[in-house]
């Protein structure tokens, strides 16, 4: 199963089986959205709480397949304590990584590898890309995360 | 046995080729099936020997053309047992053809408050063109439910029927599997006074059909589901009916004459066929039914009943409490279609594993959102049959699913 | 020159072959065009190779025919220079896409008086939609007068645009071969709150297309004319005016989601694409588009204007009065579409004649019937070139003509 | 061009270039229909005039192909004189003479043979059934023939 153990990373599965930061948090003072994907029925909630420009807190919840669920659960562990500028940069790094080139409409994947550097890891989720319809699974919980912080706006 | 998958799979290119060095077990003809290289030719040397345009032209190509086009219409009507070829409306899929239907005979006879009686397991195909008129006119779409094992449940179907100006089934479901008892509702719709619409996509690729016998007025399908081309679709309606039905799209073909001032229409069938047709598709579609016919629509029943019956004896017995299908157990009531839920493994993840083992099934709401809903999950995995998978495919398939607890739970 | 017609015929299956012993002089491109081989190639590994259902299918089969699908959009996008490839709706024809506009932007945004301005060499599929809207909505149709010539009279214009809404003319007219102003006509429809639809059925095979240079908001053409299968049409919208339309036929693909109560839109391009598309024939036309920018869409037109300039000098100068050509003499504002009277010979008749050797050119009223009254007559002989005519084809066509006038005056 | 004589009989061009009992007769007391191609846009007009059941008159005028005049050229002179049952034989012979056989769906067309005795001159007609889409131009005087009786009644 070579190709799947591209896209199955062990931290992956972890995340999965054991999923971080599961839960909710009261809001106010935290923030939540929904996360919804059409097309796969994949669900995610996102509460984060955020104090003088640091995430102080984050919970998800959902409902979806391994890579959905374990990318969520990542995410809350690479962005707790984080500063919300910091946390701009992780979630354009990560976009860089899911982004596919113009090339892969060609058959072939090809990350932006130079900007995967300070993801940790959810470095792991690189192979994903391999498996285009599964990005959007990848990206579910991260979209989500943005849209909180739209409310905080 | 005289059914010989091992000769039938030979005639499918796709099948027969190495995929990371495993041949490909598809196992998802409920989305599309594979074409054999008998069709494939037919629509080659069509392009290649007698491509033009059909109708009015004076030359030999394009009588040609147009012969191979109505020679094709012939054929369709033979397949489903239509003695008046012109019933045969040649459209893009199945979808459109019921968009035809709703969109002419539902514009001209609707109106508020009729009832379009839907099952709770159509295709959204055979939903959302009527809660679209739902939208515009302010009919009523009602449905009727299903039993636990995904059977209609018709002990309401007098109440059900109230006020009911059509009655739109499917003619097998292509997430569970049910065959419904269509004569029964086609001979209850009548009883009222409506009419009765048969999408029946996932039936007449895989069964023999005859229109008198389903009893229905209407029957929209699909040719990329019978070993046919894309972009071919076909509506049968009894010629009463569409004599007297407005035309839908506008343009060339169906007219009779257009001036500055209007336009007069054309008779059946080109009536509905606005436009230059599918012409190599629909040739396509005549090769398709060439070669079901060639192998027998009872045999092609026959084999998927034994196969549909051996599936559901061998995943029951290989993966017991930790597989879920969907739908009926008894394939006197059900084609080979299942629906799983295995452990608590997202479709997804299930199908993504069976595909790196070359096995090809669909993961998702299989455009049947309403019924996803009803059986309480977001997603099922779906495997389907056709004439071309055998017992060494559904083998793989539980084995594959084996190797995907092994793989999630290690 | 480096344009060499003898090699692209060489491409052309059908125009290689022997008919009665004669190669096959193929003058109906108009009506539909030829494939080259590198086309069918294309489909045929397409169903060999890659053939599964597009969108939602995890396994990697579905996502390679999702990708080459959605890559053709991308070719189609790029070809003719739209920077967003969601404003690429793929319908099954050039009529198809016409009534597309007519329902859904049409019934949403016209109301009883509002004037749809035509042409009066308009093709029925621009024009049947527009006298359905009249019926169904009470819309006026309205028409621009030609020119002894055949060109668009424009003097009254102004006049003309008098509560007009839409202004919808052709880009080359299949009939005189006249190329409007669409420009002019697209600038001052938006001079008066007005849109503009093109219907480029004749102008996007025969010459590089820009719609920023056209200036229009809808564009319709069709697969099947520019070398790629039947079965294959495109709309081109510009996605301000698509995004807030309403959907057209409703079914699988087009929705975000459906329940028992209604359903929720998808987003462009697939908001307008229900069912399974015509999978195989856009990869088709992605093809066709590929093997046209191989040879250069300028060169095409460079081509086939140095053809119709031979055309026109060697058909009038071979049978003089014996033969009227309709509609304009100057090529710069002409395609290579010649309409044609020779004697009194009823068209029919010639285009027996001309068949008997070997030529296919259409007799009829090449579905305008509207222009065919003001030409005053009930049909022509019509010829029409491509990239792969040459000069021996014109010859052949006048040697035919002159035998035909023999041949009835014995 | 051999396939060619089979359709366009010198006969044939013989009715075309001189038709035969061209122009109108005053109605009543004959009768008068028109007939139409929609597809090719052939016209005809029958004028006939029936008398104690027999064809006294009969003139026709029209615009369109070689086939469709000389056709109903031909008619004329066939069945001036005959008596109304006397012309839906005729009618009928000629009618089997252009139906093609179900046959001819698989490219080869085969007339009736047997039927077409007795129709004199109009047997030259026989070369258009290998000619499909002229079929229509053939019968359409015939049909408006018809439709002339159908006043009569
Ligand atoms: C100018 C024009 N518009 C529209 C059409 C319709 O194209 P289609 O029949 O492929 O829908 C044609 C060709 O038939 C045409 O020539
Ligand atoms: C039951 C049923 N109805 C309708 C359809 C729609 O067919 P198409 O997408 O070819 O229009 C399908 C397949 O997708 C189906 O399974």
């Amino acid at each position: 199963m070579s190709g799947l153990e591209d896209l199955y990373r062990e931290i992956i599965l972890d995340h999965y089986r054991n999923p971080r930061n599961q839960g909710e948090l009261e809001t106010p003072p935290a923030v939540m959205a929904e996360g919804f994907n059409p097309l796969c029925g994949d669900e995610v909630k996102v509460h984060v709480h955020v104090e003088d420009g640091l995430i102080v807190d984050i919970k998800f919840d959902g409902n979806g397949c391994s890579i959905s669920q374990s990318s969520a659960s990542m995410m809350t562990t690479a962005i707790t304590g984080k500063s919300l500028s910091e946390v701009e940069d992780i979630i354009y790094s990560f976009k860089q990584m899911m982004s596919i080139h113009e090339k892969s409409l060609e058959g072939e994947s090809e990350t932006t590898e130079s900007s995967t550097t300070g993801l940790g890891d959810l470095q792991a989720l690189q192979g994903v890309v391999k498996f285009p319809v599964r990005i959007k699974c990848a990206t579910l919980g991260w979209n989500t995360l943005e849209q909180c912080f739209e409310e905080l706006d | 046995m005289s059914f010989d998958v091992s000769a039938i799979k030979k005639d499918f290119p796709l099948l027969s080729r190495e995929e990371n060095n495993d041949s490909l077990i598809y196992l998802d003809t409920a989305a599309t099936s594979q074409k054999p290289q008998q069709v494939l030719d037919v629509v080659d040397s069509y392009y290649q020997e007698i491509n033009a345009n059909v109708h009015r032209g004076a030359y030999r190509l394009a009588e040609k053309a147009t012969t191979a086009m109505e020679n094709a219409r012939e054929k369709v009507s033979d397949f489903i047992k239509s003695e008046r070829s012109e019933e045969i409306i040649f459209t893009k899929n199945a979808t459109e053809s019921i968009n035809l239907v709703a969109r002419s005979w539902g514009e001209a006879n609707l109106s508020e408050g009729d009832v379009v009686l839907l099952s709770s397991l159509e295709h959204h195909a055979n939903i959302v063109p009527w809660h679209q008129l739902a939208e515009s006119k302010g009919i009523e779409v009602r449905w009727i439910p299903l039993t636990e094992s995904g059977l209609f449940d018709l002990t309401d179907l007098d109440r059900l029927l109230e006020g009911v100006k059509l009655v739109a089934v499917s003619g097998a479901s292509n997430v569970l599997g049910t065959i419904p008892p269509v004569r029964i509702l086609a001979d209850a719709a009548h009883d009222v006074g409506a009419l009765c619409l048969v999408d029946a996509s996932q039936y007449v690729p895989h069964r023999p059909t005859d229109i008198e016998e389903l009893g229905c007025d209407f029957l929209a399908f699909t040719g990329h589901k019978m070993c046919g081309p894309t972009g071919i679709g076909v509506l049968w309606g009894r010629s009463e009916l569409l004599d007297q039905m407005p035309p839908f799209l506008g343009g060339g073909e169906m007219i009779l004459d257009v001036t500055q001032e209007g336009f007069t229409v054309n008779t059946i069938p080109w009536k509905f066929e606005a436009g230059t047709p599918p012409i190599a598709e629909i040739v396509g579609l005549g090769a398709a039914i060439d070669y079901l016919e060639s192998i027998g629509m009872s045999n092609v029943l026959e084999h998927e009943k034994t196969l549909t019956s051996y599936a559901l004896r061998t995943l029951t017995e290989r993966l017991g409490d930790d597989l879920v299908i969907h739908g009926p157990d008894d394939v006197s009531v059900r084609g080979g279609v299942f629906s799983m839920a295995y452990q608590d493994i997202h479709p997804h993840d299930v199908s993504q594993v069976l595909d790196d083992r070359g096995i090809c099934v669909r993961a998702g709401h299989h455009c049947a959102k309403p019924l996803m809903k009803l059986l309480g999950v977001g997603a099922t995995v779906r495997a389907s049959l056709y004439l071309y998978n055998d017992e060494a495919d559904v083998d793989a398939l539980a084995d594959a699913l084996d190797a995907t607890g092994e793989f999630f739970s290690q």
